[in-house]
């Protein structure tokens, strides 16, 4: 499509989420007990959406909520009833700002296994109605490395509008999306703005200084084969001696997507929940009958890694990690995954 | 999924007239797992369970809830109707609509109901988390400890040992006997008290089947019904009953004047002494807190004389622990003390005094050999005044309950009076003359007329002098007249009262007691010699005061029960006891710390299927557990739970109100 | 505070004499100045041995896994999670005779931003309770001191209270870092993981994890030694410590000035009781 | 305030919450079965009356009331707890209340820390001879949390009243 790129600076750039805010449902970064987190907000003030801290949760949640209601029922002795659930806050038309480019990538990656064998019409409808807008980061944080992978961070269209911050306090502004298009003939004041009449050359400078701040840095096609054939290797004992399951890394990961399956009843009322669970809890393989295959800690780990790395990949052609660092980040013990993945690539099996 | 029965009981009158009971079925129905529900007038009655047996197996029921009565009351009855139609008795659940509703909502009946209503939709919900639970057997250990020696205690000591089960007989003081030891005569046939009872007492002594353990006490009872085991000290008699022939020139000798207990004080005993002449066993002990051997290390004129030298100085306290499978308590009772009868001038004029002293002074082996005299110049009195109810239905100065013995023994005494003294006469200022007993009002009548004596129907409000006379001023309430009895000796009927460390004793014993100090039955009419603690029964005035048949019934009661438990080799036990799942167990041992009963072990278990290493869990001695469930509530990974209160059970009932 | 080259040492000794198999202690996270806890199996990796005023977490949640169960273990602790490894030991969870403990007389450690902990900042019993051998200079014991901010939190109203914990609540997104990072929460199962219908607090919702985070304090009342893991654990920040340090206050002034983990056979507050517990609060 | 003068009833954790009209708490009450539930049948029979609000649930002890049964009342259908146990010194099972003594005093405060009225969470000692005794407590407790208004805080979401 034809990229149009609005240039305009801060305050035009501030005018603009105030424009977005007062007409539109917003979730943004707010900040609380010190982390950013998405929230909805009705002002500028309570947001930082130009934070240039990623917010410590993925905008999963908003997607995916970490609790959502599948079903209400009652139950009495003239049978039972399935009771229409309260609408889905998730549903409705929104506009998330200030979503880094790892969790906008999060929902392409998201958007396979949602559209696999099972169609997830709650997720459709959320990913429908949401506009995405997000800012690129001028700098890496330590645990990043999103530039190594199997996406193209420059040419990203998983948002539908792209805000960059250029030289001399210029901020340009462009629509990725024929959505993002729509919203930004709505939203934005034309006025306000410079049409940009050129090349993106300044936004390729942005990105190379952006890329040359990665202080990590990896092959993941490299990554991707060597561990789709160590299975059986004994590394995997040693890099999760130090893990202690706590299951933080897949709630704030942008693409884990397990879940669980709960009823929760009151008096004759019951709802069924769809929430998050992890991988590496102890017993997220539990069988009915007692029987576990993955009770201890190296073999979760495992999973993990080559479905982030290996099964994914082989199934969706994509690797189930965004490289936003987040699970890093939060881990109490500071495991990167990033470390983990290239320790055990490097002992390749004898 | 279960299916669940509704039963809902009128009781009467009692629950349907305050609850809507029709409705209450109604919304019973209501609820998705009640696959029947039904009113009737009894549900206890046999009709009433036969509605439920044969809703058991027409509607293949899987659980029961019965709304009636407090399940305290008429549980075990619903249980049997379970188990006779086939199904676990455990699967019964009672709803409470009438203590919990109908009697205490009786204002309102929309309350009423609606809570009635949620009592049954609780009770449904905890019904289906019901689980089959089965009867344990318990070995018994075949022994009875009784604990207290008097009549009630003998009689109880000699019944069981008669069944030939071993009995320990505990009791406080040098000998048995109790308060009957020191009765003259008896009502209403006025049998010479010691003439029937000391045959029993040297039963007791020679029965081969009883211990005796005399002047000694109950220190520790752990354990539970069938398996206690009794921790009991034996205080220092300083004699040897092994050589001791009881032969009495210790106490002739005995230098040490004490007032003497069995006499209430009138008299005098040595320091080295024993109770009674007819004391069991007739041995002497010494008091240690009068004797001056023992007290200054002076005098050891006892231990000279004694030709056997069975005299021991140093004699320390001994410590005897005893298996019991069943304990009987027949601790008796205490006389209250009038004292706070100020206006009467008790303890002022030294001529009133208690009819205990009373029946000790026309006692034939009393301190006055029989003939009652004035404490203050010996004199024989003429005109006695008997006053009742001293302490007995006083809330303002004693206690609210009647004595019930009081009525009787006065009539007795003023029959004695009459004996002893033949121009005698007697006032009696009465509430109420109570005689209801065999035989008991003809006694009455019988001695109206026999002593002449004048009964007046009020209350004595002041005594007060009058030279050497005491003038009773009370009032008669049939002629609503104040009139004044002049007097030789006042005779005070005093209450009844348990002794005073009887709630210690109940704590030890983990029987629950009243306000007043008696230990509690189980149920007031029909488990009157049950304590709430199996194993645990009562005799005589330790549940409440009465008369000697009724506690030579209530001994022979405790008796027959004992026996029953004690008719096989083991017993059947409740089955809501702890369990404990191996897999979650993590060993912390935290059971083990609270259990009251150290019904929590540990063993070792396997880590897993097949695995050799392994690990330490808690493991239940079902036989100790009494399903208190303090063990599940500090247990923080749920790992044991208590069957018939499960986690799931409580839950279910809070979520369903 | 810096015990980096003894703790080398003594790992390296304790290797070679074949007293352990394993040694957990911190290493570097290689990108920065944290810390990341690190399990050694051979004397070759001693080097990678660190201990500084970053060596914040409580090792001894370390001696809940497969890697180190019934295994001889070398361990580094502080006078905080001295205390948790006391009541391991008296919840039989621990074997003493297995294990080979480094205390350390503690001067207090420091957060991400370099700043000394609260809970440093309060602490009774900065030097190891439990140890083989000590590294430092001992310390006096000091003075039970009330948490400033719980000091400040009850003194506000009822509804600013409940206004700020729901905020708290609201935040819980229900991963379970808490429990898992702490070195009293050693159950197999969870309670707080029912399945059952009626029984179930699992929903990842603000009354979910009221409940979890209820049960979950309830079950530390008296245990907590404030080492914070669960507070660093927490990838919402929530602030955690409020909740235990309320509870000990509790304890410490109405249950004989109990506080977790100081003697060895002490269980905590609610596996005891005293005739003399307050009564007043009970009709 | 404001609603308070108007005579409504507010929530007083919540004052945004206003109690419908006639409303009425409801209360679960959690007896041990040798004291407090005795007691509460012989309630029954001096037919001494109480308010009807309370829902009585039998446990062997009050050392067997897990502090959870509080919250999850709370929680779901319950604007007060009330938990009764035998006096300190008779409990049938010798020291049981006394473990639970301790438990009920940090839950109280540790659920008033968070935003509840700690009239929410209320205990009793009634010996099976307090009949009258347990119809002041029931009456007391209703009086208290009739005046605190509904419940709620962090109540489950499938939990309709």
């Amino acid at each position: 499509m034809n990229v149009e790129i609005f240039v305009t600076d801060k305050a035009g750039l501030q005018k603009f989420y105030e424009a977005i805010i007062a007409r539109n449902e917003t979730w943004a970064p707010v900040e609380k007990f010190g982390k950013f987190d998405f929230k909805r907000v009705s002002s500028l003030g309570e947001c930082d959406p130009d934070s240039p801290i990623a917010t410590t949760r993925s905008a999963k949640p908003l997607f995916f909520p970490r609790s959502a209601k599948i079903m209400k029922y009652t139950a009495d002795s003239t049978g039972t009833r399935v009771k229409e659930t309260d609408e889905d806050p998730f549903t409705a038309k929104r506009v998330i700002l200030g979503m880094k480019h790892c969790d906008a990538r999060s929902l392409q990656v998201l958007d396979k296994v949602y559209n696999w064998d099972y169609i997830d019409n709650d997720y459709q409808k959320r990913r429908q109605n949401t506009v995405v807008i997000s800012t690129r980061c001028d700098k890496a944080e330590t645990h990043c490395f999103c530039t190594s992978l199997d996406y193209d961070v420059e040419n990203l269209d998983a948002m539908d509008v792209l805000i960059v911050n250029g030289t001399e306090g210029k901020v340009h502004i462009t629509a990725r999306t024929e959505k993002g298009d729509a919203f930004l003939k709505e939203n934005l004041d034309p006025a306000s703005c410079i049409l940009h009449p050129v090349s993106d050359e300044e936004l390729k400078k942005q990105y190379q200084a952006f890329a040359a701040s990665f202080r990590l840095k990896m092959n993941y096609k490299e990554i991707n084969e060597k561990l789709s054939k160590i299975f059986d290797s004994p590394e995997f004992e040693d890099v999760s001696a130090n893990c202690i399951s706590c299951n933080t890394c897949a709630f704030v990961c942008p693409t884990c997507h397990c879940f669980k399956i709960s009823d929760e009843r009151v008096k004759d009322t019951g709802v069924r929940y769809k929430s998050y669970d992890s991988c590496n809890n102890g017993y997220f393989t539990l069988m009915a009958g007692g029987h576990n295959p993955r009770p201890v800690k190296y073999r979760r780990w495992r999973q993990r890694a080559l479905h982030k790395f290996v099964y994914y990949k082989e199934r969706f052609g994509e690797n189930l990690c965004v490289g936003c660092g987040k699970c890093a980040v939060s881990c109490p013990v500071n495991i990167s995954i990033f470390e983990v993945v290239n320790q055990v690539a490097s002992n390749e099996v004898v | 999924m279960a299916r669940v029965g509704v039963f809902v009981c009128f009781c009467g009158a009692n629950i349907a007239d305050f609850v809507d009971v029709p409705k209450v079925v109604e919304e019973a129905k209501r609820i998705r797992e009640v696959k029947f529900a039904i009113d009737y007038k009894y549900m206890c009655s046999d009709p009433g369970q036969q509605q439920i047996r044969d809703a058991i197996t027409q509607y293949r029921l899987t659980s029961i809830v019965v709304a009636a009565c407090s399940p305290r009351m008429h549980e075990k009855t619903f249980r049997k109707a379970l188990s006779d139609a086939g199904m676990n008795p455990y699967l019964l659940e009672v709803a409470n609509i009438r203590e919990h509703s109908s009697w205490v909502h009786q204002k309102d009946k929309k309350a009423a109901t609606e809570k009635a209503s949620d009592l049954v939709r609780m009770a449904v919900a905890k019904s289906i988390a019901n689980e089959q639970l089965h009867e344990i057997s318990v070995p018994v250990t075949k022994r009875a400890l009784v604990i207290g020696g008097g009549i009630a205690g003998i009689q109880a000591a000699l019944d069981i040992a008669d069944a030939r089960i071993p009995v320990v007989l505990v009791e406080k003081s040098p000998s048995i006997g109790g308060k009957m030891a020191q009765l003259d005569e008896t009502f209403p046939t006025l049998d010479c008290s010691q003439c029937i009872l000391t045959p029993k007492m040297v039963d007791v002594a020679s029965h081969p089947y009883i211990e005796l353990i005399p002047y000694a006490e109950v220190l520790e009872l752990e354990g539970f019904v069938g398996n206690y085991k009794a921790k009991i000290r034996k205080k220092a008699s300083y004699v040897n009953f092994k050589t001791c022939t009881g032969c009495g020139t210790c106490w002739q000798k005995c230098p040490v004047k004490v007032p003497n207990e069995y006499n209430m004080g009138i008299d005098k005993r040595k320091a080295i002494y024993t109770p009674f002449p007819q004391a069991v066993p007739n041995k002497p002990v010494i008091d240690a807190a009068h004797c001056t051997m023992l007290t200054k290390g002076k005098c050891g004129i006892c231990a000279k004389v004694c030709e056997k030298g069975s005299i021991d100085y140093k004699m320390q306290d001994e410590i005897i622990e005893r298996e019991i499978g069943a304990v009987v308590v027949a601790t008796g009772y205490d006389l209250w003390d009038p004292k706070p009868y100020e206006e009467y001038g008790v303890g002022r004029f030294k001529d009133i005094i208690t009819s205990l002293e009373f029946e000790r002074m026309v006692s034939a082996n009393g301190p006055t050999n029989g003939v009652p005299v004035r404490p203050s110049d010996g004199k024989v009195p003429k005109n006695v005044v008997f006053i009742k109810c001293i302490g007995s239905r006083d809330e303002a100065k004693g206690i609210e309950y009647c004595s019930k013995i009081c009525c009787m023994y006065t009539t007795k005494h003023t029959i004695l009076l009459h004996h002893k003294v033949h121009d005698s006469h007697a006032y009696v200022f009465y509430m109420d003359i109570r005689a209801a007993g065999k035989g008991y009002e003809e006694f009455v009548k019988k001695a109206q007329v026999d002593t002449a004596a004048t009964y007046l129907r009020g209350r004595v409000s002041k005594i007060y002098k009058k030279g050497d006379k005491l003038i009773v001023r009370g009032e008669d309430a049939q002629i609503g007249q104040v009139v004044e009895v002049v007097a030789d000796l006042v005779v005070l009927a005093t209450a009844v009262i348990p002794p005073k460390d009887n709630p210690d004793l109940a704590r030890l014993l983990g029987v629950s007691y009243d306000k007043y100090g008696y230990m509690s039955e189980a149920h007031p009419k029909l488990r009157p010699v049950e304590t709430a603690k199996a194993g645990i029964f009562l005799a005589g005035c330790t549940q409440a005061p009465k008369d000697i048949p009724d506690t030579v019934a209530q001994a022979s009661a405790c008796a027959a029960k004992v026996c029953g438990i004690f008719s096989g080799d083991t017993m059947k036990k409740d089955p809501m006891i702890s369990t404990v799942n191996n897999e979650y167990c993590t060993g912390c041992q935290n059971c083990v710390k609270v259990c009251p009963y150290g019904a929590i072990v540990t063993e070792e278990v396997p880590m897993g299927h097949g695995s050799k290493e392994m690990r330490t869990v808690a493991k239940i001695n079902e036989g100790v557990c009494q399903g208190c469930g303090s063990c599940v509530a500090v247990c923080r990974s749920m790992a044991i739970s208590l069957a018939g209160f499960t986690d799931l059970q409580i839950i279910n009932e809070i979520v369903s109100i | 505070m810096d015990y980096t080259k003894q703790i080398q040492e003594i790992a390296s000794k304790l290797f070679a004499e074949g007293k352990i198999d394993v040694f957990v202690g911190y290493r570097l996270t290689g990108f920065d100045e944290n810390q990341v806890p690190v399990l050694i199996r051979d004397q070759k990796d001693v080097s990678q041995l660190v201990f500084n005023d970053r060596s914040v977490f409580n090792l001894v949640n370390y001696l809940k896994y497969e890697h180190t169960r019934n295994k001889r273990v070398g361990l580094v602790v502080k006078g905080c999670d001295s205390r948790s490894l006391n009541l391991l030991l008296t919840e039989s969870q621990v074997k003493r005779d297995k294990l080979y403990v480094v205390g350390i007389a503690c001067e207090g450690v420091v957060d991400e931003q370099g700043n000394k902990m609260q809970n440093c900042m309060e602490c009774v019993f900065p030097d190891a309770i439990v140890a083989d051998e000590m590294l430092g200079t001992p310390h006096e014991v000091r003075k039970y001191k009330v948490n400033a901010d719980i000091d400040e939190l009850a003194s506000k109203g009822l509804v600013d209270r409940r206004v700020y914990f729901e905020e708290v609540f609201e935040n819980c997104i229900r991963c379970n870092a808490c429990r898992h990072s702490c070195p009293l929460c050693y159950c197999a199962k969870c309670c707080i993981d029912q399945e059952t219908a009626t029984l179930y607090n699992g929903a990842n919702t603000t009354s979910g994890a009221f409940h979890a985070l209820m049960t979950w304090s309830l079950h530390l009342a008296g245990r907590c030694v404030d080492c914070r893991n669960c507070e660093k654990a927490c990838p919402s920040h929530l602030p955690l410590h409020l909740l235990h340090k309320w509870n000990e206050r509790v304890i410490y002034e109405n249950f004989q000035e109990h506080l977790a983990g100081v003697h060895e056979g002490d269980r905590g507050a609610f596996y005891k009781y005293s005739m003399q517990d307050p009564d007043d609060f009970i009709m | 305030m404001e609603a308070v003068a108007n005579n409504q009833l507010v929530s007083i954790e919540k004052p945004e919450i206003v109690a419908p009209p006639n409303w009425e708490p409801v209360i679960i009450g959690i007896l041990c079965n040798w004291c407090s539930y005795a007691g509460s049948d012989l309630t029954g029979t001096s037919r001494i009356q109480y308010p009807p609000n309370i829902r009585i649930i039998r446990v062997p002890c009050s050392s067997r009331v897990d502090p959870w049964f509080l919250i999850k009342s709370l929680q779901t259908t319950a604007d007060g707890v009330l938990v009764s146990g035998c006096h300190p010194g008779d409990c049938h099972y010798i020291s049981g209340n006394y473990y639970a003594r301790r438990r009920f005093l940090v839950t109280k405060k540790l659920l008033n820390f968070v935003g509840f009225h700690e009239d929410r969470i209320q205990f009793s000692w009634v010996s099976a001879a307090e009949g009258p005794k347990f119809a002041k407590v029931v009456a007391k407790v209703t009086e208290d949390i009739k005046k605190l208004g509904p419940l709620h805080l962090y109540k489950k979401e499938n939990f309709e009243k």
